[in-house]
């Protein structure tokens, strides 16, 4: 065994803190270290240069380098011994940078600490053996979930690519919130002209399968290998008869509300979502509908022409194998009602920006005609509350849910353009018009439009006979402010759908404390999860708008391209070990391993069957949750094993 | 702290307006970043902000607006306009509402009221540049 | 010698009568004759930031009229009208401005002029005599005919707002100008930078409202003086009268308070040319610049009568 | 009290079934204040069973050392049931052993004592030394206990030989069981924590010190981890060899580690039976470490052991929003 230690300076970094000179001597007497060596940047091409130099003439079998963290370089050095044909899993880095000198200034201290974590590398890497990562095949098919635009997005990229993709989207039809929009800002552009053609293709790609109306269940395996269970709920309609007549509808005795346009307009219990869905099918809904019984009512079943009403159709469970998976379910505004002072719920007149929208929309539940729920008039003056609920840690959302500022500006802006004499009122706490020509569009709402912003939040609303009083504050003329307004629109937040939060938990994907799904790198990995295979996609990781989605989705498909256009992929090889002689199959490691990667066996022991647990290695990420949590001892993690760690323990302990 | 009832009807459009006739600027174009206050060397003698009058001339509060001394403590110097970065002739603004002022009582300072020793011994062009801006 | 349209103004032939003559004579010195208008009228200072008001608008169209026709009796002119105080500059160049992006505006004053016989049809600059000095004559020209560099003279350059105000009348940058720094130190004076070269003296507010003036003009004499300079130069008569008379008060008032002589930029290049000191009209100032000129050896000995 | 002919009848019953294979109840000792467990594969060996303030030990550990033999070929598995008697504190450990899967619930049959508190040994040993007799002892209404020896009754009050875990009880009635002997007993608010405040709020070297002399004494005779029903480990990390987490040396620094691993192995899993420092030789307050720990859980993590087989365990649980506290 030769072990050859390498101190990087990483310029001034690591050198200006450390004594790397004093650190590399300190390496030299200890057992099995043929050469310690100080060297500017180590991950230089001279650098690597140097340290194969050694391992050609000086035999060395083990390396280590002391430098930065091992999630920057450690692939290098890996690929390093690989190449001159040792083993990768023999190099060691010791983190001296980021866990020294960055966080200490005392030259002679860090120096110290330095030297205390490579010579417990070193003993510990006289203890590592040679590992052999495993390889698993990959599927090459792809599961998207969620029928959003960043779901609509992400299949539609994949699928060009010429990947079978599946869609599985849980209501009748894709298009998602966005489908509910009026128009978009900065552009205005029509937010179902532009969405429309999109779900068109995805209804029409050969290697698309879309599964509207459905939910996934379960999902096994890992990646390359998912097992996905999805449940199709039954339309109760034949999509390949129905002729989209609409002669169903007036007979159906049944009246709710439609979510479509936001609770706001009824709809009868079968109905199409909107005009544009895909699958452009009617459904009955299953809940509302008299029973599905044809002896109780089979009004739509007497008149459909095309005899396409079966109401023996039944879920249907599918189960399909994907070598990827995107995330993409999308947000839910923030509920509103918990917001006391705002009075939404009792007071007609308080609406959600959501609603609003559809109040606005030409194929909303007023015909584009701007009018107030309570009475149906139109508003002539609109008062719209900025933040509310957002950025308020005591009782609410902590966060910016980034979109806010923009969509009440434009739907002030789109209120002065169908109300000409009408007055939107904005109270606001910062315009935040991060985003390409936000801040012009802002601008020309108020200079070309007249929208009035007043800084400062509302902090009550009464109800005043017809109106509303609104109870604010002027900040900038320090002056308590109070107007009538014919209506409120409330901008809610963002918050992680109740999808999001169900596949979240489906496939133990941690969520942030805001609930939407951690990224695996806020900044160098914004589509990735902590689950090899995992993608995210859209507002299931956080607020965001259309561009910023669609381009979230598109990134998402090409991470989870990298991985279904492998033929099989290595699976890293420091991961727990069951030693089956001490496990006594209590499964605390099964609940407690954040990837679901391990389970109880069933083992004959001596005409006993015992339970052991035993570690899938394609889904373990070596997190080491499991071997810290056995009482017993008997997960052993490779390349960390006991014996190592205590060897680490002694030599920190030695000092 | 003051109070204030918004309300947003004739009279408020219509003082508003008329600021913005005269002044020829969009008063909705201020978005309330107070650089014009900022840089005003005058702003310390001034009961009123500069941005806080246009503030007020947006919300159409006449009575609090010609009640401030801001607009007559304003020497014209420009610096506002200049630097507006909406590009706001910020001056103008302050040039309105004085109009707006002297055209209902076209006497801001009474000229038959100076001292002679004052009219004789100033230069013209003081005397001139002020009933200018001070008389209707 | 190039012949320019001039428009004094009011105040270039009352209290600042020192800048008038200096100007002249230097003019001549460069080659330049700066030819007063006949029969001209008041600039109508302080143009107005109305946008509804025609009638304050007439004064400088007829200005400008005028100057046109004037333009056309001499010899060698280019089609350019000269002002020396910074706010018939400004107040002209506004007015310019407008009529010439406004036609309507125009054709309104024009109507109005109709009486005059005159008309005014967008064909005539307005340029400071600084412009001229800086884009025509250049600094090296000037330099050329100084026979008594300023030594000693410490001047810091004081803009006021008109010269650099508003956008469509400035001379130069109106954050960053450099012209009175260039001439200064073309003359051989010593540059001393302020800070507070441009904060407005407190303007017409000296006829209702002296505290304004009065607060302002410490500061920017304070800022000079404290970074060494013993002398202001400026370009507007307004600006000069303000920090010149107060000034004098400040000083009765605080015995403490030390006072530097304002000087208009032709002043100096007057001086510094060699011109009789009598053109200045120093008799007139508050603050009497001819001690100190005098100690640094810049004026004889002699008293001049 | 529990009526012990209840008792009796219904183990008798439970006995005679096919699919149980045997019952663990409590015997009269052989001497002195001691009771023995008792196991009865047929209805007669029920009769010796009795339940009385005296029975204190935790049966729980029973079902877990039952020794499976290797099978010869063609030999079937015994799956028959066992059955057991337990008061609150024990059937919370059967409830955690099943939470950690050493356990099926299937496999067992339990008959739950409501129980008003068991008599600490040593309390009673040190009010009666030498006592070599069989004595019985029973509860009246009024919270003391009769105790008659020989011809002699003593009544002494309750509250000066009911061990320290009892009057600190939460759970007093069984969270598992198939048959309950008698009415639940009524669960009083109490001060749980008020032994640790010593512990808690003294300066760090004082506690050290406190610490140091109780360890010790410690003579490693690992009668602790006999006694106690969740140290079940197959090996236990006392007795590893690679690594070797405790050397077998009996000094200062390795006693401390065993008993600190000891406690942390409990820790979120320990359900205050006492029965570890009941059984202590050297007298080690070992129940103040097992309620710190069980005190900590309790707060950082809203956690409690033993109270439903449904729930997972602490360790096994795993959220990036657990607090940190204790990484230093």
């Amino acid at each position: 065994m030769k072990i050859g230690v390498y101190i990087c300076e990483c310029g001034s970094n690591i050198a200006g803190t450390v004594d790397t000179e004093k650190v590399a001597q300190s390496a030299e007497p200890l057992p099995k270290v043929a050469v310690s060596r100080v060297y500017r940047y180590a991950c230089s091409e001279p650098g690597q240069n140097l340290i194969t130099q050694d391992i050609e003439e000086l035999g060395l079998d083990r390396v280590i380098v002391a430098a930065c963290s091992p999630s920057m370089h450690e692939p290098t050095f890996r690929a390093l011994l690989r190449e001159k044909g040792l083993n990768p899993y023999l190099l060691e880095m010791v983190n001296i940078r980021e866990q020294c000198s960055w966080v200490h200034s005392d030259k002679d201290q860090a120096t110290d600490k330095a030297i205390s974590l490579l010579t417990s590398a070193i003993l510990r890497n006289t203890l590592m053996k040679p590992l052999t990562p495993k390889k698993v095949g990959v599927i090459n098919k792809a599961l998207v979930i969620g029928g959003g635009i960043a779901g609509i997005q992400s299949a539609l990229d994949l699928a060009e690519v010429g990947y079978q993709t599946y869609l599985v989207e849980k209501t009748p039809s894709i298009g998602g919130k966005m489908a509910q929009l009026d128009k978009t800002f900065p552009t205005l552009d029509c937010s179902a002209c532009i969405l429309s053609p999109k779900m068109v293709d995805v209804g029409r790609h050969p290697n698309i399968t879309l599964l509207a109306n459905s939910e996934v269940i379960e999902v096994d395996g890992y990646v390359g290998n998912f097992n996905v269970k999805i449940r199709k709920k039954a339309t109760y309609v034949d999509p390949v008869k129905c002729t989209l007549c609409d002669e169903c509808v007036p007979v159906c005795p049944v009246i709710v509300h439609d979510e479509y346009n936001a609770d706001l307009s009824p709809r009868r219990a079968i109905y199409i979502p909107f005009p544009q869905a895909v699958p452009a099918t009617y459904i009955i809904d299953e809940e509302a509908c008299l029973g599905i019984d044809p002896l109780i009512c089979a009004k739509c079943r007497d008149v459909c022409g095309p005899d396409a009403i079966d109401f023996d159709m039944k879920p249907e469970i599918i189960e399909e194998e994907f070598g990827a998976i995107i995330v993409a379910t999308g947000y839910e505004p923030y509920p509103i009602e918990n917001i006391g002072e705002y009075g939404y719920g009792t007071i007609h007149n308080v609406i959600s920006g959501l609603e609003f929208e559809r109040i606005i929309s030409a194929s909303g539940p007023t015909d584009g005609v701007v009018r107030r729920p309570s009475d149906g008039k139109v508003p002539k003056t609109v008062v719209f509350i900025h933040c509310a609920g957002s950025r308020d840690p005591a009782k609410h959302l902590p966060y910016c849910s980034k979109v806010c500022c923009m969509y009440s500006t434009k739907h002030a802006l789109q209120y002065r353009h169908l109300v000409h004499d009408g007055t939107a009122v904005n109270f606001y706490i910062d315009i935040r018009t991060a985003g390409k020509d936000f801040e012009e569009f802002y601008q020309r709402a108020a200079e070309e439009d007249g929208v009035i912003y007043i800084k400062g939040k509302v902090s009550e609303l009464i109800e005043d006979g017809d109106q509303v009083l609104v109870r604010g504050v002027n900040t900038l003329t320090s002056e308590t402010v109070e107007m009538h307004a014919d209506l409120v629109v409330l901008a809610t937040g963002l918050i992680p759908s109740e999808g999001t939060r169900q596949i979240a938990k489906m496939l133990k994907l941690p969520v942030d404390s805001t609930g939407f799904i951690r990224e695996a790198h806020p900044k160098l990995k914004p589509v990735d999860t902590v689950i090899s295979g995992v993608f995210l996609a859209g507002t299931a990781s956080g607020p965001k708008d259309i561009p910023e989605t669609v381009s979230h989705a598109s990134g998402a498909a090409s991470r989870a391209s990298t991985i279904l256009a492998q033929k099989e992929l290595e699976i890293e090889a420091t991961i727990a070990n069951v030693n089956e002689i001490l496990c006594r199959g209590c499964g605390m490691c099964v609940d407690s391993c954040p990837y679901s990667a391990i389970e109880l066996v069933a083992k004959n022991s001596f005409g006993h069957t015992i339970k052991v647990a035993s570690v899938n290695e394609a889904l373990c990420k070596g997190c080491g949750t499991c071997s810290a949590t056995c009482l017993n001892g008997a997960i052993n993690h490779l390349g960390y094993t006991d014996s190592q760690i205590l060897a680490q323990i002694q030599a920190l302990g030695g000092k | 702290m003051s109070y204030e009832y918004i309300k947003f009807g004739k009279e408020e459009r219509e003082f508003r307006q008329k600021i913005e006739e005269i002044s020829g600027e969009n008063i909705f174009s201020c978005y309330q970043c107070g650089k014009c206050s900022a840089g005003c060397m005058f702003s310390d003698k001034m009961d009123r902000t500069v941005n806080q009058q246009i503030l007020r001339i947006q919300l159409g509060q006449k009575e609090k607006v010609l009640s401030a001394n801001t607009h007559w403590v304003c020497a014209s110097c420009l610096t506002c306009s200049v630097r507006c970065p909406r590009d706001i002739d910020v001056a103008a603004i302050m040039e309105a509402i004085r109009e707006y002022t002297l055209r209902e009582e076209p006497e801001k300072i009474k000229i038959s009221e100076l001292p002679k020793k004052v009219l004789e011994k100033l230069p013209n062009i003081a005397l001139v540049a002020n009933f200018r801006k001070k008389t209707g | 010698m190039v012949q320019y349209s001039y428009f004094p103004g009011c105040n270039l032939k009352t209290n600042a009568k020192g800048f008038e003559e200096t100007a002249i004579a230097v003019s001549k010195k460069l080659n330049v004759e700066l030819v007063e208008i006949p029969n001209w009228n008041c600039c109508g200072t302080v143009h107005t930031m109305t946008s509804d008001n025609i009638m304050k608008r007439i004064a400088p169209v007829r200005v400008l009229s005028r100057s046109k026709k004037h333009i056309e009796t001499l010899e060698e002119s280019p089609n350019q009208v000269v002002t020396l105080c910074s706010m018939c500059n400004s107040t002209l160049k506004i007015v310019s401005k407008e009529v010439s992006d406004n036609q309507d505006t125009l054709d309104k004053i024009n109507y109005q002029l109709e009486d005059d016989e005159l008309t005014y049809e967008n064909d005539i600059e307005v340029k400071h005599f600084l412009e001229i000095l800086r884009d025509s004559v250049g600094y090296e020209g000037i330099s050329k005919k100084v026979v008594k560099p300023l030594k000693g003279l410490k001047v810091s350059p004081y803009y006021g707002c008109m010269l650099l105000h508003p956008e469509e009348a400035k001379i130069d940058d109106e954050e960053m100008p450099d012209v009175l720094e260039s001439l200064v130190e073309s003359l051989g004076a010593e540059l001393v930078m302020s800070p507070l070269f441009k904060y407005c003296c407190g303007s017409y507010h000296i006829v209702d409202q002296e505290n304004i003036v009065s607060s302002q003009v410490e500061k920017i004499v304070e800022a000079a003086t404290r970074r060494g300079a013993n002398a202001l130069v400026v370009a507007c008569p307004l600006c000069s009268y303000n920090i010149d008379q107060q000034q004098k008060a400040m000083a009765k008032e605080s015995a403490g308070f030390k006072p530097i002589p304002i000087f208009y930029f032709t002043q100096l290049m007057a001086l510094a040319m060699g011109e009789p000191v009598k053109i200045n009209h120093f008799k007139e100032h508050f603050i009497n610049p001819e001690p100190l000129l005098k100690e640094l050896g810049l004026i004889g000995r002699k008293k001049t009568k | 009290m529990v009526d012990q002919k209840q008792l009796i009848k219904t183990a008798k019953e439970i006995v005679s079934r096919e699919d149980v294979k045997y019952i663990v109840g409590y015997k009269q000792g052989t001497y002195g204040f001691v009771t023995s467990p008792a196991f009865a594969y047929t209805p007669e060996d029920v009769e010796s069973f009795i339940y009385n303030p005296l029975c204190k030990k935790n049966l729980a550990v029973y079902p877990i050392l039952e020794e499976k033999l290797p099978l010869k070929r063609g030999e079937e598995e015994d799956k028959r049931k066992i059955g057991l008697v337990v008061k609150g504190c024990d059937s919370r450990a059967l409830v955690q052993i099943i939470q950690e899967k050493g356990l099926v619930r299937e496999d067992l049959v339990i008959i739950g004592i409501p129980c008003k508190g068991v008599i600490d040994l040593k309390k009673i040993e040190k009010r009666f030394p030498n006592q070599t007799e069989v004595v019985d002892v029973e509860e009246n209404d009024n919270s003391e206990y009769i105790i008659k020896i020989g011809d002699t009754v003593h009544t002494i009050p309750k509250e000066e030989l009911l061990s320290e875990v009892c009057k600190s009880c939460e759970f007093p009635n069984p969270p598992l069981y198939d048959f309950l002997m008698g009415e639940e007993v009524e669960v009083r608010e109490k001060e749980v924590y008020s032994g640790l405040r010593g512990l808690d709020e003294t300066p760090i070297e004082e506690r050290w010190a406190y610490w140091e002399k109780h360890f010790q004494n410690c003579i490693r005779c690992y009668a602790c981890r006999e006694a106690c029903p969740l140290c079940y480990c197959k090996t236990c990390m006392a007795d590893m060899l690679d690594p070797q987490w405790i050397r077998r040396s009996v000094n200062l620094s390795e006693n401390t580690a065993w008993n600190i691993m000891r406690a942390f192995h409990l820790a979120g899993r320990c359900i205050s039976c006492g029965e570890c420092e009941s059984v202590c030789p050297a007298n080690i307050p070992l129940m103040e470490l097992n309620k710190k720990l069980e005190k900590d859980v309790k707060e950082m993590f809203k956690y409690t052991a033993g109270l439903d087989t449904e729930e997972k365990t602490l360790f096994g649980t795993f959220n990036p929003d657990d607090p940190n506290e204790f990484i230093m």
